[in-house]
């Protein structure tokens, strides 16, 4: 039987490289150890509270809790390593976002959301970093894959679901007539339409 | 380049011309496809889609994709195919206008402002996406030394019928071969006692099991047997062992010059 | 200026993958932060003593600070850490079989049986977990080694003797025409010496 929980529950996370579920810390112990579930839970409860203040912090992301430095010393830390953050481009994160909205989805239908072809060398970053992953395929000619991201893509963001993402928004009102965004909406340009000559 | 509206002069937008020289440049690093530059038109400058001279824009579009090189070709289609789109709003909001005359799948105008919709869409969330907290950048794992630990492998557990069924599937391939085998040639035991007659005229003194091909199944070493039995029977060969249950031995019959005991068979 | 040092220090100490020392930790520092060696060697001393009771610690070891998983909770830290028993390949069992039906048998012949070679390693896998030892060696050109079964591949499968390895419905008469030509007289027997009798 074990009395103090915590500290156990403590060395266990911290020596672990990855985040644990309650599942996987409950596997730990045996039934001598008169430890379930619930009192893993209530215990991590108390842990998390325990650190208010300190440079560390335990969270739980999506595929369970983890221990991690907080993000207001980020600046000290990043003096101290050596390596700079990887940098990922501005056509991965769209790529990546849209994967994450509108999963499970094809190459071709991020494709003609995006207006432009997807590398396959964005796809493969992407997989190597076992943020997404193939989850079938779609019955449509050509069969084409369907992508979904992972638990480790929330675990990388510090996310615990789908649902943490930031909102989408909705869709903005577009003034058909003069292709320009509503607010934006110029009577006077509205007219060029049809007084404008042609160059040619 | 000048267009009025009710007489005054007006200055069409140019930013959709961008030279060749500085569109590689910009194209891989700024904008993320044709929608992305179009949005940033439209935003940026108040731009009338309506109101730009396209036609003007397609012929910059055109010569740009002639001068580019060969890899840049996929993108300059897709440049290219907004360039065509912007063409046909524009030819068509030259034509008389009737009410309703393109439903909305037609309409290259619906489609487009769709597209731009949800593009949009996308693109913002995808910079909030970028500003989440992050590890390594904005959150760190924590590094801890472990307490020293014996690191278990337990080995794995083999069930009986694991190892039959592997040793059934042995069999079956073996017969799979065999069939395989049969098929292509006859074996005779006339034909394998005069193969074999060869092989120990070569060697003269050949290990019993080497007179046996196992690839070719259980039909042809049933095969070689009986024709080693008849060959022995026929005294043309003999069969020696050295020590009980030591290897077998067979060499021609004429020549017996090993001094170990003859087999009884 | 910073007012709160401790947690400072210590998101930088988790982060760390490997010790430092104070002169290192003073390095991350520059001067609007008001930070000496006086005042950082004060901090840590405070920090250690605040982790009474904790699952880990913050020890000093000859090339600096650093944190680690107390040691009396070795016993749970190792249990997440235990392996779970990979399988066997498919390559292993039939080996294994090959031998169990067939010994005493060469490598070669296994590999011609089988139609595809046997890597060492099923060989070395097998010997290892002591279910086949080398017998002797075969009298032809090359002397390979002959492998037979132990008592603990007996012991491993429940059985008191190799006869009792079960009968498949086509062996009487696969065995009769491939077994080894010493194993003509009495097969079953001949399999159950070499097992249990030492050879030489």
């Amino acid at each position: 039987m074990i009395t103090q929980l915590s500290p156990v529950l403590e060395a266990i996370l911290l020596a672990a490289d990855q985040p644990l579920s309650v599942e996987r810390l409950g596997q730990v112990f045996d039934e001598h150890d008169g430890v379930d579930n619930k009192r893993i839970r209530q215990a991590l409860k108390e842990l998390q509270k325990s650190y208010d203040g300190k440079g560390f912090e335990l969270v739980e992301v999506a595929s369970g809790f983890r221990f991690q430095v907080r993000q207001n010393y980020a600046l000290w830390v990043s003096r101290l390593w050596q390596e700079k953050p990887q940098k990922y481009s501005k056509a991965l994160l769209e790529t990546l976002s849209i994967i994450a909205y509108q999963q499970p989805i094809t190459r071709g239908e991020i494709e003609s959301i995006r207006g432009v072809g997807v590398s396959s060398s964005i796809i493969h970053t992407l997989i190597d970093r076992l943020w997404i992953r193939s989850v079938g395929h779609k019955e449509v000619p050509g069969r084409p894959e369907l992508f979904a991201t992972t638990k480790a893509f929330l675990d990388h963001f510090n996310l615990k679901q789908l649902n943490d993402l930031p909102a989408l928004d909705e869709l903005a009102s577009w003034d058909e007539a003069t292709m320009a965004p509503a607010k934006l909406k110029n009577p006077q340009q509205q007219e060029i339409e049809v007084v404008t000559e042609p160059v040619h | 380049m000048d267009a009025k509206v009710e007489g005054q002069a007006y200055d069409i937008p140019r930013d959709l011309y961008i030279p060749p020289h500085a569109l590689q440049v910009i194209l891989e690093t700024t904008f993320e496809g044709p929608l992305d530059l179009l949005l940033y038109l439209i935003r940026r400058h108040n731009l009338d889609i309506i109101s730009i001279d396209v036609s003007h824009i397609t012929y910059q579009y055109i010569a740009y994709i002639e001068l580019m090189e060969a890899n840049m070709f996929e993108l300059a289609g897709e440049y290219l195919v907004m360039a065509a789109t912007l063409a046909e709003i524009k030819s068509r909001s030259l034509l008389p206008r009737t009410e309703n005359i393109y439903d909305d799948e037609e309409d290259p105008r619906v489609r487009l402002i769709k597209q731009l919709q949800e593009y949009e869409r996308f693109k913002k969330v995808s910079e909030e996406v970028a500003q989440l907290p992050r590890m390594e950048r904005d959150v760190f794992p924590v590094n801890m030394i472990m307490p020293d630990v014996k690191k278990t492998h337990p080995q794995p557990e083999v069930e009986m019928e694991e190892l039959l069924s592997a040793y059934t599937q042995v069999l079956k391939r073996c017969e799979m071969y065999e069939h395989h085998t049969i098929s292509r040639e006859t074996l005779s035991t006339r034909e394998r006692m005069s193969s074999l007659m060869a092989q120990l005229q070569e060697h003269q003194f050949m290990a019993f099991e080497d007179l046996f091909t196992f690839a070719e199944g259980r039909m042809g070493v049933v095969v070689t047997f009986l024709a080693i039995m008849e060959l022995v029977k026929e005294k043309l060969i003999k069969l020696i062992q050295a020590q009980e249950y030591g290897p077998i031995h067979v060499s021609l019959g004429g020549k017996n010059d090993s001094p170990n005991q003859e087999m009884n068979v």
